[in-house]
C-alpha cells in the first residue's frame, strides 16, 4: 500500500542545494554559557553537514534533557527535545519507520549513560543507524552540579561534598561492551580532530558513539585539561588513526607494544624497541578495540582519542525492511481483507 | 434407552483438565463449529499463570469456556450446564460454578487415589455421594480411548493424549454439532502426519459414537441458532482485534504502522498478531522496555507514521512520562492498556478495570488524554479505529482500554470489508508560507502534522512549554496558561466528534444502569433476565470516558438513581460524582473475574425493592 | 536635604541584576538581617532556566525578593516598593512589579546604549521621562565602587564585582538596617583573602555612607519589628527543611535514614543537604534514574531504614510504578514531590500545584497512597515529620507535595529543639511464635515490620496479590476483594489520626475560601486585606488531602459557597466535588507563578458582590 | 545515634548453626515446569548456603519478575520478589542501607538485560557488594516465549515469527564494560560447576555476575544443547581455572595461543604447539578478560565457561560506610540540634 508518506519520502529532491555552514544555524541565540565546550562541538556539526550528502530536510536532531540536549535548538534542521534520557529511544523508532531520515543525536553524560543507559546499551546492541554525540562534561551541569556516571571517584560536587564514591563509567568500553559499531572520542578543543570524527560518524552505516570531552565552564571547569592541553597532551593521550602505528609523545618518542595480551608504554629513546614494533592501530579489529578502551583509565598508558572501533554490518532499520521486503516478495503484499478475515471463517447466507 | 432432544436458548459448557490436556483447543473447536452453525459464541479462557503446573494439581487447571445461543450470550456465561472434567482437580476448582442439577462429564482416570490426593478430595466425589445434586456421567476415557486406537502403532503417552477429543466428540454428540468442521480441521492440522490425523479423526468420532450408543445419557440438546446477518462470520479475541483494528486504522489514515511494544501479559497477543504483519508492511519494535515502547512510537509518530504502544497495567505506569511528552508534542498516539487485576504485580493474568482514573488522570501537571473503553472483543476492533481516528484527527495521545477478559475471551464477528470502513486519513503539512508547527485547526484545535522530509518545515519542538503558533520555547506566563486551557479545550472539542448516547429502556425512570468496559456483556445479559420478569430498568453504555458523551448529564437528569457496576473500588463514579454531583451507587467488585448477570441483576432488584418499586 | 523617616508595618524589596552580579547573595544578606531585627520575612529567588546567560539580555536576569515586615508576609509580596536594577535588562523585566510611585535604585552603568539595545528599549527610560510614575534614584554604581577602591590594587573586574554590596549598602541605609551581620558575615567569607574582604567592607560601607551622606534620598524607612515568640531563629527555604526534616524524623522514629534520588529542578537540593548529613549517619544514593531512586529507598525500608526518594513532576511520572509496589508490600516510605509547571518538561524552574490528582489516583490498580501537601517553607519541616510518622505507624508509602515557590524561597523558623519533638518510633517484629507477616494491628491495620537479621522470621514478600495472614501468594478470588478494601480502609483510617480543621473566620458565612499546598501565604494575606475592609470570609487550609479531615463535609454544609484557588486547572475541585457532591468555584492559574493576594481578594469580592453580600 | 537497626544488627548471633541443605528450602511447591533449568540452579545454591559463613536470617534473595524471578520464594530465607526489572536498585538500596546482609539477586535475561539493563550497568559499575544469578534461557519465558536480548539473531518466537533481526548482547561483556569485578559463566546441567561458580560468588566482596545458561524446556528447548551436552561440549567450550593453561578438546588436545593480541586455537596433535605455548588463565587481568569474553560468540573460538574474571577492589557499600565513619572519627557524631540551627541563626529574647 502506498501511503502519504511514500508520497513524500519518494518525491525526487534532485540535486542536493551546496549548503554553507551557515544554511544549519537556527534563527535563535545560542544560550549556553560564555566559554561552554558546547559552542565549538556545535560549530564542528554545522560545519560537516553541508558534506554529508542529505538535503536539509531530510535531517533529525533529537535530544533528551541537559545543557547539552539544548543542541537541536540552535541547528536549522528538524528538531526533537524530548525527555530526560529518551532521546535513543525516540530515536531508535524514527529512523526504524523512517530509514531514508539521516537522524543524529546529541546528549549528555547524564541523560545519556546514567537515565538513559538503558537505551544506549540497546540502541548500540542493535545497530540501529543513529549518530549519537556525547558531550561528556563528567558532571550534571543544567541541574547546576551534581555528579555524572562518569565523574571521577573522590570529584566534590553538589551532591558529593565529601568525594564521589562511585567508579565512573568508561564510555567506549561501555559502548564496545554492548555492541556498538562505531566508537569514537575527542575533545572540544581540537576543531579540526572532531570534524573529522562527526564526519566519519556521518559516513559509518549503523549506530556511531563518539564521545567528546565538552568542558564546563561553570561547574566542572578545566576537568579535560590533562587531556587537551597542549602542555600535558603529547603524553596523556595517544592519537588513534588507521593503519598507522601507536605513537605519542612531545616527539612522537612514545609507542604502545603488546607484552604479551597487555599494552605498555615504549620509549624509542632507550634504544631497545623502534616505531616498527609498535602496534599498527586496526579500527576493525574488535579485540584491538576493547584493548584499546580499557587504556582509558589506566594511568600508565595514554588514553586514546580518534576512532577506536568502525566494523561495517548490516544495520537493523535495513534488516526491517530487508525482512518485509522479502516477505512481500516471496508473499506477495498482504491483502487486509484477507488478513481480516483469518483461517476459520464461515459465511451466514 | 430412548434419548429425547430439548430445545434451549443457549446453553454454557466448559471444558476443564490439566495444562497439557488440551482444553484450549478442545473449548476453541467446540466454539468455532457452534457459531458456524450459527449460534453467537462467546468464549473465555482460563489457565495458571505458572508455565506448565505439576499434572494434577489444583493450581494447574486449566479451563475454556463456551457461551453459544440465538441471544444474550453477550459473556461467557455465568453458571455452567455441562462441565467436562478431565480429573479430580478440574472438578474440584470448576463445581462451584456449575449449576444444580447441571450435568458433569468426568473421566474416571483423572480420578485414582493420587488425583484425588492432589484435588484434597478425602473420599472419590464420584462415589461417594456428594455429587447428587448434578447429573453425574462419568466413563474412563484413558480405557476408552485406548481401545479405540488398540490396533495403532502409537506410544501409551500419544494415545492419552487423544483423550480430548474423545470429550469433544461425546459433547458434539450431547448437543447435536456436526463433526465435518473438526473432522476438516485436524485433516489441515495433521497432514504431515497420517497417524497421528487418523488417531486423532478416529477417537473423535469414537467419542460423538459412544454417546450415540446411548449408555445413559438421555437427553440431548438443541441450541438455538441465532437470526444473524448475511456475510462472512469469524470468531475472534480482542486482542487480535485489537491487532487487526490498528493495521487497518493505519490503511483508512493512508499511514504506515508502527508498534513499540514491550511484551506483558495480558497484552502481549497484540504484539505477536502485529509481529505476524511483515507483509503489510506494518513495523513494529519490540523494545527494551515499556518506556521505550512508547517512545519509540513517539519517535515514529513524528516521522509520520500511525504509532502504537500496547500495554497492562504496570506497562502503563512506566509510560506516564512519555505519555504526558506526547501531550505537549500534540502528535497521535495510540495507548492500549489491557487492564488485569492490580495494584503492582496483582493477579497479573485476571481481567481488572481499574486504571481508569489512572488514564484520566495519572500524569503530572495539566496533562488532559483522551480515554476510549472498548466493551467486547469484537468491539475492540471499531474502537481502535476510533482511537486512531481521534488521535490523528485531534493530533494527541489517545488511551484505549481493554482488559485481559475480553482481550482473551472470543465472540463471532461479522467481518467487514475494508472500503466499506471510513476513511480516516488526513493530510501532512507542507506549504512553507503558511506553515507554523503551533497554527491550530480553529475547528478541531489540532495542529498541523509536519513530518522531516518536507523541505522548508525545518522546525524544533519537545517537552518545555511553547509559544502557542510558532512553537517556540516560551516562558511567558499568559502564553502558559493559554497553552494549558487549549490542550484541554481542545480534548473537551471531541465531545461534538462522538455520538450521543441512546438510552436502552425507557428514557427517565427509577434506575439508569452505568456500565463502560468489559462489564457491558454482564450487564446485557442481566438486563435480558429481569426484563423477562418485567422489572423496568433503562441502560446506558460509556465507550468514551474522557470526554463523556454530550447527554450523559440530560439523561442523568431523568433518572432517580444511578448503578454503576465497576470491576474496581468506583473509579468511574468518582468521575460521575465530580462531573454531575450527585451520589452514584457503585456495585463493585474485585475477584480476579468479571460480574455475573445475577449479581448485577441481584443489585437493581435490590435497589428497586428498597425503594418499594419493584413488583 | 532633610531627611525623614516612616513606619511601615511591611515592605517588598527586589534586587535584580545579571546572572553574574551577585543578586541573590544580595537578597539573602538582606532578608537574613532584616529577620535578625525582628521582622518576619519571606523571600523568594527568581532566576533563569539558564546557567548562565548572556551579559544584559532580557532572559539572563536574576533577582530576590525580600517580604519584611511586622505581619502578613505571608508571600514574598505581590507588589515591589523598592526595585534595585543593576541594568536596563533588568529594570524591563521588572518594572511591571513596581507599585506606582514605588522606589527605583537604578545603576547607570548598567543603561549603556549596548544594555538598552539588549534590553530592547529604544532610548534610556532614565531619561526620557517614561518613569514619571515612580521615584527614580539612578546613580553610576561602577563608577562609584571604582572610585571607592581606587587604593586598591585589584583588577578592574573584580572591583566590578563589588558593586553588589555598594547597592546593598544603600539598600540598609534606606531601611535603616544594622551593618554588623552583613559586615561579620564578610569577615568570615573572606577570611582567606584580606584584600577581597577588606574591598568588600569598604564598598558596602560606601552604600550605606552615599545614602547618609543624601545626595537626593529624602526619605527613609523604619519597617516595624513582629512581636515574635522568643527563641532560637533562622531563615530556611522549603527545601532545607525537608532535607533536616527527614533527619530529625529519622532520629525520633530511632531509624536510620536513607535517601535514593535522581536530580531535578527544584528538588535536587533536598538531595544536596542530605549528602551533606554524612556526619549524623545519614546514608543516600544518588542513583541512576528516579526508578532507581524509588526502588532503592524500598530496598532500603525493606531493610529496616526510614526511606525515602525526592523528586518532581518528570520523576514523579517515572516512578508510578513502583509506588505501586510499595502499597502492595505495605512499607513505610516517604515519597517528596515539588511540584513545577508541567506538563511534560514544561516551564521547569517555576511552580505549579498540577501533581494532586497524579499523586492522589495516579497509579495502575487499586493502589490508595496517603497524600500531604506543605504551605510554607517552614511548614516543609513539619509536614516530613508528619509523613514519616504516618508512614511507619500505619506502615505506607505516604506522598508530600511541596512546590518550586516554597522549595526555594525562605522564611524566618524558630528552630525547635529535638527533644520537643514527638517521638514517632514502632518496634519491629522480633517474636516467631507471634509473626505473621501480614497480620495487622487492629486499630491502624498496619502489618508488622520485621526486617532481615531477624532469626526466625525469615519469610518473602513481592508485588502478586498476598493472603492477608500469612503474606504468602494468593489468588483466591475473595482474599483479593478483602485485600484492596483493607488496603483503602487503612489509608481511609489515617483520618483518625489527623487533626480536625478549624475554621478561619465564622464557622458559617456566604463563602468558605479553601486552600491546600503554597497558596496558603497569598490567601493569608489577601484574608487580612480584606478584613481590613470588614469583608467577611472565612477559611480553612488543607495540609491533608488524602484522607480528607474527617469534618470537612460539617464545615462545608455551614457555607452557601466554596472558593478553591489553585496553581492548576481545578484539581482540588475535582476531588471536593466528587467527596462532597456541590459545585465548587475554583479560581485556577497556570503562569509559572503564584497568586497575589490581590488576585485572590479580587476573586473574593467578585462572588460576595454578585451574591449582593458585600458592602 | 544508636537505631533500632543498631541493635538488631549489632546483636551478637554466637555460632552459626550447622545448616544443611535442606534448611533453605522454603515450606512450598516449586511450580517450575518438569525439566526446568531452574531446579539444577535451585539445588545448587541451597547446597552452598550452609558453607558461606552466614547465617540464615542474614541472607536475602531480591528478584525481579519471570519465571526465574519466582527463586526466592523457593528459598527458607528473607525473599524479596520485587517489580520488572528493578531487582538490581531494590537489592543496591537494601545493600547499602545494611551492609551486614548477604544480598542476592536471582534474575532471568529479560529481567536483568532487557528492563533492568539500566540498574545492571550501575549496579556492575558501582560494586555494589550483591551476587547476581542470572537464568539465561535467551527467551521471555513467563510471558510464553517472546525473544529477549540474548535470543540469537533469526530464532522465531513468539514475537518474531520470522526471525529475530536484533544481535544479542553478550553478557559477559556487557557486564565487564560496564565495570563488573567478578563475571563467571555456566550451565544447568554442569552441578557441581556452577556450585563452584556460587561459591566463587559468594566468597567475592563486590558486585559479582554468574550467568547460568537455563534451558527453558517450553519455550527455547535445547537452546543450549551445543555448549552443554557431552558430544559436542568438549569442542564448543572452554573451562577457565586460575593459573592453567587454555586448553580443551575431546583429551585436551586444543590450546588457545595468542597470535598478536588475537586469540587462536591451535591442535597439539599438529606438532607445531605444546601446551607451552598456550595462554594461562589469569582471572585477575582486565584485558585478558575482554579478550576470553569477546570470544564467546566467534564461531571459530571455543565459548569460554567459569571465572572470566575476578578483581579486588573496595565495594560501594563498604565506602559509604567509610566516609560516614571517617567524617564521624574527623568531626565527631552530628548534632540535630546544631544542624536544625545551622550557621546563620539569631536569637528572639
Ligand atoms: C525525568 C527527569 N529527571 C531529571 C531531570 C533533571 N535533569 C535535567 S538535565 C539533568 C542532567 C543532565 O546531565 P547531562 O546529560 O550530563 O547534561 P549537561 O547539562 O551536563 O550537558 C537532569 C538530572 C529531568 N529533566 N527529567
Ligand atoms: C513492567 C512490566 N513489564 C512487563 C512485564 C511482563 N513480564 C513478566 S516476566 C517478563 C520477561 C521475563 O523474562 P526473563 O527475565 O528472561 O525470565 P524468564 O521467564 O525467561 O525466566 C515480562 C516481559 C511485567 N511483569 N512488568
Ligand atoms: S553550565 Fe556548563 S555545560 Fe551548561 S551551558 Fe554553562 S558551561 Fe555549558
Ligand atoms: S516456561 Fe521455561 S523457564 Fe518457565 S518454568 Fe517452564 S521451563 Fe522453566
Ligand atoms: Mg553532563
Ligand atoms: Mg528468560
Amino acid at each position: 500500500m502506498t501511503t502519504q508518506l511514500d508520497l513524500l519520502i519518494h518525491k525526487e529532491y534532485g540535486e542536493i542545494p551546496q549548503y554553507t555552514p551557515k544554511d544549519f544555524k537556527a534563527d535563535i541565540d545560542v544560550r549556553w554559557c560564555a566559554g561552554c565546550g558546547g559552542y565549538s562541538i556545535l560549530s564542528q556539526v554545522q560545519r560537516i553537514m553541508p558534506d554529508i550528502g542529505v538535503p536539509k530536510e531530510k535531517i533529525v536532531f533529537v535530544s533528551g534533557i541537559g545543557c547539552s540536549s539544548r543542541f537541536p535548538y540552535y541547528m536549522d534542521v528538524y528538531g526533537f527535545h524530548s525527555i530526560h534520557g529518551r532521546a535513543l529511544a525516540v530515536a531508535s523508532g524514527l529512523k526504524v519507520a523512517r530509514p531514508d531520515l539521516s537522524v543524529w543525536v546529541a546528549t549528555g553524560d547524564g541523560d545519556c549513560m546514567s537515565i538513559g543507559g538503558n537505551h544506549l546499551i540497546h540502541a548500540s546492541r542493535r545497530n540501529v543507524d543513529i549518530n549519537v554525540i556525547m558531550f561528556n562534561n563528567e558532571i550534571y551541569s543544567l541541574t547546576k552540579g551534581q555528579f555524572s556516571p562518569t565523574s571521577r571517584v573522590g570529584q566534590k560536587t553538589k551532591s558529593s561534598p565529601f568525594g564521589v564514591l562511585d567508579d565512573p563509567f568508561n564510555p567506549s568500553s561501555l559502548a564496545l561492551g554492548s555492541g556498538s559499531t562505531f566508537v569514537a572520542r575527542g575533545y572540544d578543543n581540537n576543531p579540526s580532530h572532531m570534524k573529522h570524527l562527526f564526519q566519519r560518524a556521518a559516513q559509518h552505516k549503523g549506530f556511531s558513539f563518539v564521545e567528546i570531552y565538552a568542558n564546563c565552564v561553570i561547574f566542572n571547569d578545566g576537568a579535560f585539561d590533562e587531556y587537551t592541553r597542549k602542555e600535558t597532551r603529547p603524553t596523556s593521550t595517544i592519537n588513534l588513526e588507521h593503519g598507522k602505528p601507536l605513537v605519542f609523545g612531545f616527539k612522537n618518542e612514545l609507542g604502545i607494544i603488546m607484552d604479551g595480551y597487555k599494552p605498555k608504554v615504549v620509549n624509542f629513546d632507550e634504544g631497545t624497541y623502534s616505531v616498527n614494533d609498535v602496534i599498527v592501530h586496526n579500527e576493525q579489529d574488535s579485540t584491538l578495540a576493547l584493548i584499546l578502551s580499557d587504556m582509558s583509565f589506566n594511568p600508565e598508558l595514554p588514553r586514546p582519542m580518534g576512532v577506536i572501533y568502525a566494523e561495517s554490518k548490516p544495520t537493523y532499520d535495513q534488516k526491517v525492511t530487508w525482512q518485509i521486503n522479502d516477505l512481500i516478495e516471496r508473499k506477495g503484499e498482504g491483502n487486509l481483507d484477507d488478513l481480516m478475515r483469518g483461517d476459520e471463517w464461515w459465511e451466514i447466507k | 434407552m430412548e434419548q429425547q432432544f430439548v430445545e434451549v436458548e443457549k446453553a454454557v459448557i466448559r471444558f476443564a483438565g490439566d495444562s497439557g490436556d488440551g482444553m484450549q483447543l478442545t473449548g476453541t473447536q467446540f466454539s468455532d463449529t457452534s457459531a458456524e452453525m450459527g449460534n453467537i459464541v462467546n468464549t473465555f479462557p482460563d489457565y495458571p499463570s505458572e508455565i506448565r503446573a505439576p499434572e494434577g494439581t489444583l493450581y494447574g487447571v486449566s479451563a475454556y469456556q463456551v457461551h453459544f445461543g440465538a441471544s444474550n450470550t453477550n459473556t461467557p456465561g455465568d453458571k455452567i450446564d455441562v462441565l467436562v472434567a478431565m480429573n479430580a482437580a478440574s472438578l474440584k476448582v470448576n463445581l462451584k460454578d456449575v449449576k444444580k442439577h447441571g450435568i458433569l462429564l468426568l473421566n474416571k482416570a483423572g480420578f485414582k487415589d493420587k488425583n484425588l490426593k492432589l484435588a484434597k478430595y478425602e473420599s472419590n466425589p464420584i462415589e461417594d455421594g456428594s455429587l447428587a445434586d448434578y447429573q453425574v456421567f462419568a466413563y474412563d476415557i484413558n480405557e476408552q480411548v485406548r481401545r479405540v486406537l488398540e490396533d495403532f502403532d502409537l506410544p501409551p503417552k500419544m494415545i492419552d493424549r487423544t483423550k480430548n477429543l474423545f470429550a469433544l466428540g461425546l459433547a458434539y454428540w450431547l448437543f447435536d454439532r456436526p463433526l465435518e468442521p473438526t473432522q476438516l480441521w485436524l485433516n489441515k492440522k495433521f497432514a504431515k502426519n497420517e497417524t497421528i490425523r487418523d488417531a486423532n479423526l478416529k477417537v473423535f468420532k469414537a467419542g460423538y459414537n459412544f454417546g450415540a450408543m446411548g449408555q445413559d445419557l438421555a437427553v440431548r440438546y438443541i441450541v438455538k441458532a441465532a437470526d444473524l446477518r448475511k456475510g462472512i462470520y469469524r470468531n475472534i479475541t480482542g486482542n487480535n482485534a485489537v491487532a487487526l483494528g490498528l493495521a487497518v486504522a493505519a490503511n483508512r489514515a493512508g499511514l504506515p504502522l508502527f508498534l513499540g511494544s514491550y511484551p506483558i501479559t495480558p497484552a502481549t497477543e497484540i504484539l505477536h498478531f502485529i509481529s505476524g504483519y511483515k507483509q503489510y508492511g506494518v513495523k513494529h519494535m519490540q523494545m527494551e522496555d515499556e518506556i521505550a515502547g512508547i517512545t519509540s512510537a513517539i519517535g515514529a509518530s513524528y516521522g509520520g507514521a500511525l504509532a502504537a504502544t500496547t500495554t497492562s497495567g504496570p506497562g502503563l505506569s512506566l509510560k506516564v512520562e512519555a505519555m504526558g511528552l506526547a501531550v505537549m508534542l500534540e502528535l497521535p498516539l495510540v495507548v492500549v492498556d489491557v487492564q488485569r487485576a492490580g495494584p503492582s504485580t496483582g493477579l497479573p493474568t485476571k481481567p481488572e478495570q481499574s486504571d481508569l482514573l489512572m488514564a484520566l488522570w495519572g500524569r503530572h501537571g495539566e496533562a488532559p488524554i483522551p480515554v476510549l473503553a472498548a466493551s467486547t472483543a469484537t468491539d475492540c476492533f471499531d474502537m481502535t479505529i476510533e482511537a486512531a481516528r481521534i488521535a490523528i484527527k485531534y493530533m494527541t495521545p489517545v488511551i484505549l482500554l481493554s482488559d485481559g477478559y475480553i482481550a482473551q475471551g472470543s465472540e463471532a464477528w461479522k467481518v467487514p470489508s475494508l472500503d466499506e470502513l471510513p476513511d480516516i486519513s488526513i493530510k501532512f503539512a507542507t506549504d512553507k508560507e503558511t506553515y507554523a508547527p503551533y497554527k491550530r485547526d480553529p475547528e478541531t484545535l489540532a495542529r498541523p502534522w509536519a513530518v522531516p522530509g518536507t523541505p522548508g518545515l525545518e522546525h524544533r519542538i519537545g517537552g518545555l512549554e511553547k509559544d502557542n503558533i510558532t512553537g517556540l520555547v516560551s516562558h511567558d506566563p499568559m502564553n502558559h496558561q493559554r497553552m494549558c486551557e487549549i490542550r484541554a479545550e481542545k480534548v473537551e472539542r471531541i465531545v461534538q466528534d462522538i455520538p450521543d448516547l441512546v438510552v436502552d429502556g425507557d428514557e427517565s425512570g427509577e434506575l439508569l444502569l452505568v456500565t463502560w468496559g468489559s462489564t457491558w456483556g454482564s450487564a446485557r445479559n442481566a438486563l435480558a433476565s429481569l426484563r423477562e420478569k418485567d422489572v423496568k430498568i433503562s441502560h446506558v453504555h460509556l465507550k468514551y470516558l474522557n470526554p463523556l458523551p454530550a447527554n450523559l448529564g440530560e439523561i442523568f437528569g431523568n433518572f432517580k438513581q444511578i448503578l454503576v457496576p465497576e470491576l474496581n473500588l468506583g473509579q468511574l463514579k468518582i468521575l460521575l460524582q465530580y462531573k454531575y454531583m450527585r451520589p452514584i451507587i457503585g456495585l463493585n467488585k474485585v475477584q480476579g473475574n468479571t460480574f455475573t448477570a445475577e449479581e448485577i441483576a441481584n443489585k437493581i432488584e435490590e435497589i428497586l425493592l428498597s425503594e418499594g418499586v419493584s413488583k
